[in-house]
């Protein structure tokens, strides 16, 4: 065993593919079916053969869970910096302006008022499009507004997360923004409120070690990967075989990590049940 | 790099001038010193950088319970997370510190093969951050001052380490941090390792050793994702910036503790000495605040991290967040 | 057996005729009933008691799943202890109950031969307590009052269940029971077993259930012991007397819930219906009482249990403590 | 696997032996060294070949902690009743007339006041040789007046047991004790006291599963057997092979239930190292 064991929060959790030979996002990667975008969207991108999850982008999200026409964006405005002037082969400044043009967000999280089944709350969505859902300062301070959002208007606060981890570009800040979501989620559990944690594929590293391992309740999508550490960095630092389920949803909540996983057919149900279970201005509450 | 050389000298200037805690009564002393180092290394070379990372890993370097040793009596041990497993990565206790009971936590590397086999190098698994998690409890409801040492190069990535929920753990136990009412003092003295470190270093005031590292990812593995190529591990951590000042210009720790010339190890005692009366200052000021004022302050504190604009496209050149942080004492 | 007779019926008028909770709206209409049934087994036979014991594990007897889903709306169920494992034993979850959102506890035996192995025959692990301690601190946190259905041979006797703490994970589920300030209502449906229903029982208002038995040890366990022969559980089942009328008499439980015409497995939705109303009727009760009270309430009910004389030597004849029991509403 | 599986709280965990050929107490077990009292009580009652820790009487062990001439006993005057009339092979109140005369205390448990290494605190001392240091309805009352005691007087509860667990023979009343000690304890944290507990051999079954676990500091002595069921009763229920050390003070301090193992001789300066970090009246508290 080597002396010095390098551990990485920002491990892309990617499945195993060079750059050069990507499949098409719109081939399930579990079963081969293809399918046209209007397809994938009538089925919430999940495989009408196999069930396959695919990862939906955080508008897209928001459209399947919310009230039509709930939806009321928040902190848009919000852009990273860039405090360290990181270069690495690229300026990390260049990065961003790429991801946004790519992605027509201005960072890895969405956040914004909103209902689910007539019950309001808070939405905070992740997406893994924007540099691997990397939580760097944007995507901590936007938690945090949802957490004062949620609190102000009394409403539980419905966080989806899909994350690589802490974004390594702004260093040292990026893993403050664990504890500065963790003392958010805090916050706001003083103030009464409820946090529902839905777990994506991947929900990884930093943001699985702060606000997204807080919530009252915790599901996660089938065959999400829910790791501190990904399989391939484990294997590499510890040469352990790893399950064949490691890390994944099934044994996360075998492990007793998870209150449950809810396809994602079943998640709108699923959160406007908590929700109401939660919601302080229910009947007899 | 001449943008950054502006951007972090401008920044520099402003933050050392405003700091509190560097002007404090005890550590007002080495101030001086402290600024010659600082001009010294006005802006370190990659090299300078990367001799900080090998100075935070030195061998010799004294670990947790060399310290406990030198400035604690009476001092016992607990073990265990009264569920599972003891950790022996994680050190929790209790001893008198100047006269008062205080509790302690730290990560603990070994000395020796063995001892290091033993300590998993100071890698924790969740039952030693849930042994730490009890020790908070215990100290919340006897009102005892928490101190926490840092010094991991992270959490441990196993499968086990995963299967019992690393991830939570480390999640939970800075929860319970931000819920403590009694004042908590945390200090890097070796590597302050990502989420491993970040677990039991939600204080009230965090500190770092002069030549101790405090980092998201390790030099190596940054290198090995952004450049391809785990042997570009300067240029990482030149890139990251790791070190004490460079953290303690963006806000992240609160003041540098001295070492003897040359670093810790060369001398242990006087190491534990200048570290002693760093907690000690940062506990007698800790000790005025009313505990639910202290948490309060403790969560703004760390609110307040991070540098992010509001306008729709950036164009700041500052490297500071263009919202004012809070005000802290 | 004359002189425990006589004590006994002593015991019992005078106890019956003080009980707050039978004379409780909600329960009052049943109280004739219940009365009729107390004087027909006035002074059970063993052989009557050790019916109960049979009617309280009658393979038939709905469980907490049973009542579960005929008396909450929305319910979700909370799995994991969220750090090594998920207990089937072992229920928690929400839901809402006649319109208000409670927590629920309740062990969970199986129904054929393949859920009982995964259930565990109702048997808890550290683990279930552990799950049903974060749900626990999540009612406490949201102010959900607690309802917790006990029917379990006792805590699992494995190895593992050792190794993982099952003597410290019972003593710290009562502890923290002993802390919340929301309301508890805890009733045994079948089996209450020793410490492993102690775990999750220490409640403001504990019921029984016509036919449950509620006891220290099994009567097959206590004759392997004392008569050193475990066929002898008649006898022990009568030595120990753990029906729901000699524990209402030792002033263990705070009233009996009835079930249906010849038990609670012949007709489910009657037996929901009933217990549904008893633990309705606890919980207005306790809604009026301040949360610091009820606590306060609620560790003077278990400190006033137990029986025992300040002579020198035992001269008292009656099974009453000669210390008058503190008064309570 | 039998359907119905039994679980004793009371399961004498004794070593293996019959009634008839009882060794001589003052024969070591463990390596068969045999003793004068005098010889034994000069060394704590552990042995000096093999370091076996022999059991202690309550007030012998008081003896050997507490500051000579500070313990002043509590509560002495009180005995058991027999609430449930309670009659096996023998009437319940012949069995303990038969235990006071034979261990000339009133019960299984001795509180008081006392100093230890000059820090005052209030102990709490069980007695194996009455009925197996089983707890009913008078062991509950006594460590509830120790608590209360304790918190009374602003000073720590250090409790030393060893208990077979619940008295059977009060019924569901000794099964009520492990609440009424719990609730007790918690009342004595409240009050911001501190409680300090020593697990002897054998600490088992409701003892256990109360107020022993719940002490700020929770250590046994080597070799103890720290069981919530008692390997005989695992063995037989579960047909598990049990490890060598099961249940053993060495074995709970590996799956990190103790906080040390503290040999007889270390026991005093151990407690009153303690004592002195959870003294209110130290200096600098
Ligand atoms: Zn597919
Ligand atoms: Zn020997």
């Amino acid at each position: 065993m080597a002396e010095r064991i390098d551990i990485s929060i920002e491990h892309r959790n990617l499945p195993e593919q060079s750059a050069n030979e990507k499949p098409h996002p719109n081939t399930c990667p579990d079963c081969g079916s293809h399918y046209r975008d209007d397809e994938l969207a009538a089925k919430l991108w999940v495989c009408p053969h196999c069930n396959h999850h695919f990862r939906v982008r955080a508008k897209e999200r928001i459209r399947q869970l919310a009230d039509e026409g709930t939806f009321v964006e928040e902190a848009a405005d919000l852009r990273s910096e860039d405090p360290l002037a990181f270069f690495d082969m690229r300026p990390y400044t260049e990065r961003l302006v790429e991801a946004e043009q790519e992605t027509g967000q201005g960072d890895a999280m969405v956040i914004g008022a909103a209902a689910i089944e007539r019950v309001p709350c808070e939405l905070a969505v992740m997406d893994f499009a924007f540099m691997g859902g990397s939580m760097g300062s944007v995507v901590g301070e936007k938690l945090v507004r949802a957490c004062e959002s949620a609190a102000a208007r009394g409403v539980p606060l419905v966080s989806v997360t899909s994350s690589g981890g802490a974004r390594m570009q702004e260093g040292i800040l990026s893993l403050m923004q664990l504890p500065k979501t963790v003392c958010a989620v805090e916050d706001l559990k003083d103030a009464g409120g409820a946090m529902i944690s839905v777990m994506a594929h991947p929900t990884t590293a930093g943001v699985l070690a702060s606000f997204a391992s807080l919530g009252d309740v915790i599901v996660a999508e089938p065959g999400a990967l829910l790791a501190f550490t990904g399989p391939r960095v484990v294997q590499q630092t510890t040469r352990e075989k790893l399950p064949d389920d490691f890390g994944l949803a099934e044994s996360n909540v075998r492990f007793g990590h998870l209150d449950a996983i809810v396809g994602r057919r079943d998640l709108r149900p699923y959160v406007g049940r908590v929700l109401r279970l939660f919601s302080r201005n229910g009947p007899g509450n | 790099m001449a943008r950054e050389t502006e951007v972090h000298l401008r920044g520099r200037l402003s933050r050392l001038k405003s700091l509190n805690l560097l002007r404090g009564a005890s550590i007002s002393g080495e101030l001086s010193r402290l600024q010659r180092q600082l001009e010294q290394t006005a802006e370190p070379t990659d090299e300078e950088i990367w001799q900080h990372v090998e100075l935070a890993r030195h061998e010799d370097r004294p670990y947790t319970l060399d310290y406990v040793e030198r400035m604690f009596d009476d001092f016992i041990e607990l073990h265990g997370d009264r569920s599972r497993a003891e950790d022996p990565a994680m050190i929790a206790g209790l001893g008198r510190f100047n006269g008062r009971t205080v509790a302690l936590l730290g990560q603990q590397k070994g000395r020796d093969t063995k001892e290091r086999l033993r300590r998993n190098y100071g890698m924790t698994y969740p039952e030693g951050y849930r042994k730490a998690m009890r020790t908070m409890d215990l100290a919340e409801r006897h009102r005892f001052p928490m101190v926490s040492l840092v010094d991991t190069p992270g959490a441990f990535p196993g499968v086990a380490a995963e299967q019992h929920g690393q991830g939570g753990a480390i999640a939970r136990s800075q929860a319970l941090m931000s819920r403590l009412t009694v004042p908590i003092v945390a200090c890097v003295i070796g590597e302050g390792g990502s989420g491993g470190a970040i677990a039991i270093a939600l204080a009230d005031r965090v500190l770092m050793q002069e030549n101790a590292m405090y980092s998201v990812i390790s030099p190596e593995g940054c290198a090995a994702i952004l450049w391809r190529d785990g042997g570009e591990k300067v240029k990482a951590a030149a890139a990251l910036k790791p070190d004490a000042i460079h953290t303690l210009e963006l806000g992240v720790i609160d003041a540098i503790v001295p070492e003897p010339e040359g670093g810790a190890h060369t001398d242990w005692d006087e190491a534990a000495r200048l570290l002693g009366e760093a907690l000690q200052s940062s506990l007698e000021d800790l000790s005025q605040v009313p505990g639910e004022e202290l948490r309060r302050r403790r969560r703004d504190r760390f609110r307040s991290l991070g540098v992010y604009s509001s306008s729709p496209s950036s164009t700041t050149s500052t490297g500071l967040s263009t919202e004012p942080a809070p005000a802290r004492k």
